[in-house]
């Protein structure tokens, strides 16, 4: 797929003067947005620049105020998405549009249903169906499994399954490697590659330059609902989409300086536990995090990462083995003592652990200290004026987006929400900070941002323990990497460790113990 | 002790269970309607207030068509209507749905009793003849099995009707198309919108559904069992009804399950004159009963994912 | 005694506030009955006369003061269930006649306060009791019932004294005259919902009763249903209920309505009487109506009999019932 | 933590302004709605061949003592609506807290009775104790016994996760069955032939705001017609107590937080199931209360009247209709308390069924919870941009969430 291709191409989508208002934002600002047939456009913006925005306009969920599109140069207008998908339209949304309880096959067909006289559901034919996408693009899924027990990985391939089923020309994908390893984005881009190569237009939305580097034809940025400006991939370079993007020079990577590890924080010893269905997740894993350092915790998703953290935080019972905060034994205590003997816990589900959406900004930055005595007089009573003025502290601080600190959390975009957290764990001074995730699905203005104060903790002694599905993230900041492998964590390896190496271990490669 | 003698004695009794099950009906109805309207995602706590409304207007009806057929017509529809009102201010008025349940419970009170004295003076409603009730029916042959014939086959019609629509309901939410788009818009509307599927249409269907099922337990309860309307005459069953449905954890049979227990309880009770108990613990029985079995045997129930939350197309 | 109240100037016209209890106006029962003692006397005496539902037992005393206060010059309270709130209003408005149905006005323990401008209606149910309870007694003796099963029953709506004073009237008489026969009593614990009722109703069929006393309101429409699509008898209630059933083959009788209309008519004529003024077979206050069967000549002679022996009070009715649960 | 430790609960001026100017606005907007309710009922009248003028004005009457034409007495009307809205304040309390924490409270009715028989059986049985000792131990009891009542829906729903509605229904049930045990033929009755319970000792009563007495006279009636009572000032109290619990205390940022989302609240170490325990606890405190304060204040007794007493269900009205708020719950009560007290007047003087209450609160129901209003300025894009509050837009996620995104304006500080 090459860009002068791309540019022979008629236009599949044009977006003309897009504008559309919220309340109290202009999140698309006389917006022009086209894409050329066949190619793979890339969308990119820091949060809350306006993309989903944008594309939700297209998919007929929101309406823009003004402006016009048109589809294979037909002006249209689409009041639905019921619209869109006639106009060959299919989109995978930022926040998955999955039925937890039903099969892969049910919310696959769903809305397209293949149906027995009488109207009876065909699961058969269902399979069928399923089976030959799967064959067609090599995307394999198990069309029995319940959608809530598959891992996030296939949950997105059934997304994408569910979009080429209704037969889409036109696919959006909003942030689609946003919670995918290396390489299951990269199965990812074979699979758009190979659709592009039919004929499919792809337009594709990622914080991840280095995605999008490698796998669009042509770029449009956004910035603050407004276009920034329109690139051809190949002559351009992550430096100067991120300046477009923030508006200023970005550090993509933080220089770290030598850490100088302290005493031994936190010891972990034989820990198990099993996962919410059940099946063993931690199998008898040990190991030792310091004062002032970083250890990254690398490894595919599903392989403990997350039930690691929840055991560490309190939030879930080990069934074996022990856990020793300064040679405090702290196994048996429950989140609320975790949290008071001074560890601090970064969530990975931002939007449902790590914020009560509904809270303003101030409430959620005290959520979990709300029984502290700086913000409740004799453990019970609010002391409203000292969280509000702990909130303004905090939001000018960490630079949290918010109109005032009375704002609803769920008004903050995901880059804001996840500041949001950052400020109030951070701001907890803690021991260990625990930090799963921290900066999924945010743009680089707040990756560098967050970075650089996980950084800054460390260096005041902090021991940090850093889970990310992004090696890039783990091994720019990891003064050791503990690679978790079903389980079990198969080698600590040194902040330094190649790519290669990391990925041969994750996917349970053995390889000959690099020391650390 | 000779209490439990008497009930003991009595569950070997087919007129026991036949009792059971016609008082079971009646709940089965409106927790059945509950079922499919909150399978949608529409929280419905107005089975009661639909139910009353459609006692009313069988009797009404009745009274003056002369024929039940028409008069259940009248009252199922008296039901919709209700529940039109419920799905339009719920649905396309996103209100609160216990809200609007609760209102419709109260306008039914209200404006029966308010018609009755506009439209019958402060006189009396006046009675169905038997010939113009709903009418038993002795499924011929099967009639004549011992104990199970006189249970399940010399029943009012409407019981006929409900256990035919217990399967039906059933077999439509978990085995055609239109189930699986119902219980997708109530467990996660966004899914189902994104994938083309009209969620309002979807959630009014099902919605005036509930009211057309309590609307005919409504005419059950007034033409088939009792011959004319009294003021409140529910009394209370539309709320066991959707005790029964979240304690059948939003199925059609575990709904009925329920339903019988409560039934059961009902047909025990109605025996007072044979059972050397306090009439009044023996009334606690079967809510009792319930509470034990709830709390020892069932457990969590989990609602739709959706349900009770209004769909705002557009805003995630 | 008499209260030395003057006769009301035939030029103001005498207002009467009516409070019905909880049933409601539509209770096909003595609420209603009374009512219609109150449109008779409108009509026939030219009174205004204005009524009250109370919704809740919080309505009572409201709804009495509302009246009292605005001098009405009579107020009735209907129903056994408003003792109480007319003692209390009764004592605030001593100017004001009150008249209770059912009952007297008591104070917090239940004992008659005598207040004098109150006027207690109070019914020998157990009169009308025993006249129905001779039919069903003599039937079953004469083996001309539905099942010939000795068996009769009651269904009470909520075991108080006017419910249970029917019943003990019934049974007493019923087991004169046949001293084989077994009587059921249950209760639906329920006015209103015939459902309720036909409930008990048809387990007391099933335990092979024929002949089936409502004493329950409107919840008791469902007995006599019940005994209609079981082809047996039933016995109606309060008034003449031939209408709601062909199984009713009698109704006892309890004349509210003439009790209303006499108590409004003594306040217009000015001799209105405080303190208990009871309605039984004496002054026809209470009665009985045979209805949809033609009762055989020994039937009609043992009730004529009963209401004689009544009258003379060489027979006294029990008031209660020992114990509803031993048939 | 470094943060300046200032006084308890005084409130940031900052957000003080907008939160009044939001109070005024939705103030405001139900009131507009409550109008819209009361037209829509006079074109029911008028369909049913009534007249809503003479109707309203009763009503009116007998709510407010206000344009009363029958010769009512202004101070009497007052009186008694005060008297029905005294407790619909507590119980409205009741159902409001657990709908905080997303828990539905039907029960509220049963908890009540329970306190009403506990507040009864203490009464009775120590009849002789001074006032001192006695009142306050007959609220007590009355609340302890609700808290039990429902503390076992709490325990149901926090162990073995039995769903409230289902139990709290089953519950008040069995309080009925147990009053009509008690107070018919059982321990609690007064004598053989009545269905009421003995009276509660005299220091068991809760005094009136006016002497109880039947000679002297106040606003040309006898002192003692005029019931209004001491149990308002409880009642009121328990709505402040409820406010500042819900916003000024740990507790209530607890329940709102399980309410809001119970996996964050359980991330940030708050006990789910000890909240939804305490929650329950609380709730039935406040019903059993109101039972308590009913018989101590008003009935003395346990009568029949419980037999179909509905407190507790317009309670769940009352606490909606109130948007859960103290200030709203307040408002809403003295509401259903005047049409209450107005149904009767309207009856007598205009003849109108004083069904028709029922309906105009089913009317008011609608209006204020679609917000038919907003939704009419919607249609006119302009206004809607000048007044559309975004916050009622914000997806909930429970059954009973819509009542916490309404309030989402009150979503404080904290
Ligand atoms: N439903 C909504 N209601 C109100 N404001 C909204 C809504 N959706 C988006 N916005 C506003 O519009 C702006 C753009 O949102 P949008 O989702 O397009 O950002 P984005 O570019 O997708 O951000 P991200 O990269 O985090 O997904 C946001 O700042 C947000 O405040
Ligand atoms: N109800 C709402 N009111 C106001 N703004 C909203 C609402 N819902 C969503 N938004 C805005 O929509 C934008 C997109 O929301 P979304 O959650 O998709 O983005 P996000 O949370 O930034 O995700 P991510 O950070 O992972 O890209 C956010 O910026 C958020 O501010
Ligand atoms: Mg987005
Ligand atoms: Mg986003």
């Amino acid at each position: 797929m090459s860009a002068e291709l791309g540019a022979a191409a008629p236009l599949a989508v044009e977006m003309r003067q897009i504008v559309k208002i919220f309340p109290g934002v202009v999140a698309n600002d006389h917006v022009d947005f086209e894409v050329r047939q066949g190619t793979i456009h890339a969308l990119v913006g820091e949060n809350g620049a306006g993309k989903s925005t944008l594309m939700n306009i297209l998919y007929g969920l929101l309406h823009p105020d003004s402006g016009e599109i048109r589809i294979h140069g037909q002006p249209v207008r689409i009041n639905g998405p019921r619209d869109a998908i006639a106009l060959g339209i299919g989109m995978v949304h930022q926040h998955f549009m999955l039925i937890p309880v039903f099969t892969v096959g049910e919310n696959i067909m769903l809305g397209r249903e293949p149906v027995r006289p009488g109207g009876f559901y065909d699961h058969r034919r269902a399979r069928e169906e399923i089976a030959a996408l799967s064959r067609r693009y090599g995307l394999v899924l198990d069309p029995d499994a319940r959608m809530g027990d598959l891992p996030v990985g296939l949950q997105q391939r059934a997304e994408i399954v569910k979009v080429l089923y209704r037969g889409a020309e036109i696919l959006v994908l909003d942030e689609p490697t946003g919670v995918l390893t290396p390489q299951e984005s990269q199965e990812l881009f074979g699979v758009l590659r190979g659709l592009v190569r039919e004929g499919k237009t792809i337009i594709f939305i990622s914080h991840k330059l280095k995605e999008v580097l490698e796998v669009s034809d042509r770029i449009t940025v956004m910035r603050r609902g407004k276009v920034a400006g329109h690139l051809i991939t190949k002559e351009t370079n992550e430096a100067e989409i991120a300046r477009m993007m923030v508006g200023r020079d970005v550090l993509l990577r933080v220089e770290l300086k030598p850490a100088r590890p302290g005493p031994v924080a936190l010891r972990v010893e034989d820990l198990s536990a099993t996962s919410d269905r059940g099946v063993p997740a931690l199998r008898a894993l040990s190991f030792e995090l310091h004062r002032g350092e970083i250890l990254g915790v690398a490894g595919v998703e599903g392989n403990g990462q997350s039930e690691l953290v929840e055991v560490l935080a309190g939030t879930r019972q080990p069934t074996a083995g022990r856990i020793a905060l300064q040679d405090r034994d702290i196994t048996e205590l429950d989140a609320a003592r975790v949290r008071a003997a001074g560890v601090a816990h970064i969530p990975e589900d931002r939007r449902g652990a790590g914020l009560v959406l509904n809270y303003s900004v101030a409430a959620n930055l005290i959520l979990g200290h709300q029984r502290d005595a700086a913000f409740a007089w004799r453990r019970m009573v609010l002391r409203l004026q000292a969280i509000l003025e702990w909130a303004r502290r905090l939001i000018a601080e960490f630079d949290i987006r918010t109109p005032s600190p009375e704002t609803p959390a769920r008004t903050l975009s995901g880059g804001n929400q996840q500041k949001v957290i950052v400020a109030r764990e951070l701001g907890a001074r803690p021991t260990v900070l625990l930090a799963a995730q921290p900066t999924r699905g945010v743009d680089i203005g707040a990756i560098e941002f967050i970075h650089r104060r996980i950084v800054a903790e460390r260096d005041e002694g902090t021991a940090v323990l850093l889970i990310s599905a992004e090696l890039d993230e783990i091994r720019s900041l990891s003064d050791r990497i503990a690679v978790l492998y079903e389980g079990r964590i198969v080698s600590i390896e040194p902040g330094n460790a190649p790519e290669d190496r990391l990925g041969l271990l994750m996917t349970g490669g053995t390889a000959t113990p690099g020391g650390g | 002790m000779t209490a439990l003698g008497d009930i003991g004695h009595l569950l070997f009794t087919a007129d026991l269970w036949h009792a059971t099950l016609a008082a079971a009906v009646l709940l089965l109805l409106p927790a059945l309607g509950g079922v499919v309207s909150e399978r949608s995602g529409v929280v419905n706590i107005a089975m009661e207030g639909m139910m009353l409304t459609g006692a009313f207007f069988a009797v009404a009806a009745d009274l003056i068509v002369h024929n039940p057929w028409l008069a259940a017509l009248v009252a199922i529809l008296a039901g919709g209507v209700m529940a039109l009102v419920h799905a339009v201010v719920a649905i396309r008025f996103r209100a609160d749905q216990i809200v609007s349940g609760i209102a419709i419970n109260i306008f039914a009170t209200g404006i029966t009793v308010f018609l009755i004295n506009r439209f019958y003076g402060l006189q009396d409603v006046g009675h169905v003849p038997p010939a113009e009730l709903l009418p038993n029916l002795q499924i011929p042959l099967l009639d004549q099995i011992p104990f199970v014939g006189r249970v399940l086959f010399q029943q009012n019609v409407v019981v006929y009707v409900a256990l035919i629509l217990l399967v039906v309901i059933h077999v439509l939410l978990f085995r055609t198309r239109l189930g699986l788009r119902i219980r997708a818009v109530g467990e996660h509307p966004e899914a189902a919108d994104t994938a083309g599927i009209h969620v309002y249409r979807i959630r009014y269907g099902a919605v005036i559904s509930s009211g057309l099922l309590s609307g005919l337990s409504g005419a059950f309860l007034a033409i088939g069992i009792s011959n004319t309307f009294v003021p409140n005459m529910t009394d209370g069953r539309g709320y066991i009804a959707l005790a029964a449905m979240i304690f059948g954890k939003w199925t059609p049979f575990g709904a009925f399950i329920a339903c019988l227990i409560f039934g059961l309880g009902q047909a025990i009770y109605d025996n007072n004159s044979i059972i050397h108990v306090s009439q009044y613990l023996l009334s606690m029985l079967p809510y009792i009963l319930t509470l034990v079995v709830l709390a020892g045997l069932v457990g969590r129930a989990q609602p739709p994912a959706a349900d009770g939350i209004p769909y705002t197309p557009g805003i995630e | 005694g008499t209260s030395g109240t003057p006769a009301a100037s035939p030029t103001k016209t005498i207002k009467v506030g009516l409070v019905t209890d909880i049933g409601g106006l539509n209770d096909k029962s003595f609420n209603h009955l009374a009512y219609l003692g109150l449109t008779k006397a409108k009509t026939d005496l030219g009174i205004q006369g204005d009524v009250t539902e109370s919704h809740t037992g919080d309505d009572y005393i409201p709804n009495l003061t509302n009246f009292a206060s605005k001098n009405y010059d009579l107020v009735i309270g209907v129903g056994f269930l408003m003792q109480q709130a007319i003692g209390t209003v009764s004592g605030q408005f001593p100017s004001v006649h009150f008249a209770i149905i059912d009952g007297v006005g008591t104070d917090a323990n239940g004992n008659d306060l005598k207040h004098s401008n109150v006027e207690s209606l109070v019914f020998k149910e157990q009169d009308a009791g025993a006249l129905v309870g001779t039919i069903s007694g003599v039937l079953e003796k004469d083996g001309l019932t539905p099942k010939k099963s000795h068996k009769i029953s009651a269904v009470g709506g909520v075991s108080i004294p006017p419910v249970n004073h029917y019943i003990a009237g019934y049974k007493w008489a019923a087991k004169m005259q046949d001293p084989t026969v077994k009587v059921l009593v249950g209760y639906s614990n329920d006015f209103t919902d015939p459902a309720k009722c036909s409930g008990v109703a048809n387990s007391q069929i099933s335990q092979g009763a024929d002949i089936l006393f409502q004493v329950a309101g409107g919840c008791g429409l469902g007995v006599l249903q019940a005994a209609g699509q079981a082809k047996v008898y039933s016995i109606g209630v309060d008034a003449d209920q031939k209408s709601a059933d062909s199984s009713v083959i009698a109704s006892a009788l309890k004349r509210v309505d003439v009790a209303t209309y006499d108590a409004i008519k003594a306040v217009k004529d000015g001799n209105f009487q405080s303190g208990a003024v009871t309605f039984s077979l004496q002054n026809d206050g209470v009665g009985y109506q045979a209805d949809n069967i033609t009762l055989p000549a020994d039937v009609m002679a043992a009730v004529q009999d009963m209401t004689t022996k009544i009258k003379a009070g060489t027979l006294t009715p029990p008031a209660d019932i020992p114990d509803p649960t031993v048939p | 933590m470094a943060a300046s430790t200032t006084s308890a609960g005084r409130r940031a001026p900052a957000p003080l302004i907008p939160s009044i100017r939001r109070a005024v606005r939705a103030l405001a907007v139900r009131l507009g709605s409550v109008v819209f309710a009361f037209l829509l009922g006079a074109v029911i009248v008028a369909a049913t061949g009534g007249n809503p003028v003479a109707a309203y004005q009763a009503l009116i009457c007998g709510g407010f003592g206000l344009l009363c034409t029958g010769g009512e007495n202004a101070g009497l009307q007052i009186s008694n609506t005060v008297v029905f809205l005294t407790p619909l304040i507590m119980t409205g309390v009741a159902v409001a807290l657990p709908f905080r924490a997303g828990l539905f409270n039907i029960g509220a009715e049963g908890q009540l009775i329970v306190g009403a028989i506990a507040c009864t059986a203490v009464g009775v049985h120590f009849a002789t104790l001074p006032t001192a000792v006695l009142l306050p131990l007959v609220l007590i009891a009355g609340m302890a016994a609700g808290a039990c009542w429902a503390g076992v829906v709490g325990v149901l729903k926090a162990t073995t996760g039995a769903h409230e509605v289902v139990t709290t229904i089953m519950l008040n049930y069995v309080a009925q069955w147990l009053l009509r045990y008690l107070i018919i033929g059982g321990p609690l009755q007064l004598k053989n032939g009545f269905s009421v319970s003995s009276p509660i000792g005299a220091g068991a009563h809760l005094p009136r705001l006016l002497p109880n007495s039947n000679t002297l006279i106040i606003f040309g009636l006898p002192a003692s017609v005029y019931r209004i009572h001491t149990g308002l000032l409880v009642a009121l109290a328990a709505a402040a107590i409820y406010a500042f619990v819900l916003w000024r205390t740990a507790f209530g940022y607890e329940v709102r937080a399980v309410g809001q989302s119970q996996k964050a609240a359980r991330y940030a170490g708050v006990s789910v199931r000890r909240t939804i325990i305490l929650t329950m606890l609380v709730s039935g405190a406040f019903a059993g209360l109101a039972g308590a304060v009913q018989i101590a204040a008003v009935d003395h007794n346990l009568t029949d009247k419980y037999f179909a007493d509905t407190t507790g269900f317009d309670a769940i009205a009352v606490a909606l209709l109130g948007l859960g708020t103290a200030a709203g719950i307040v408002l809403a009560a003295i509401l259903f308390g005047a049409l209450h007290a107005g149904g009767a007047v309207m009856q007598a003087d205009a003849g109108i069924s004083g069904n028709l209450v029922y309906v105009l609160q089913a009317l008011i129901l609608f209006s204020i919870a679609a917000n038919f209003l907003r939704s009419l300025k919607l249609r006119l894009p302009a206004i809607g941009r000048a007044t559309g509050t975004p916050a009622a837009e914000v997806p909930a996620t429970a059954a009973v969430a819509e009542v916490r995104a309404a309030l989402h304006d009150d979503e404080g500080i904290a």
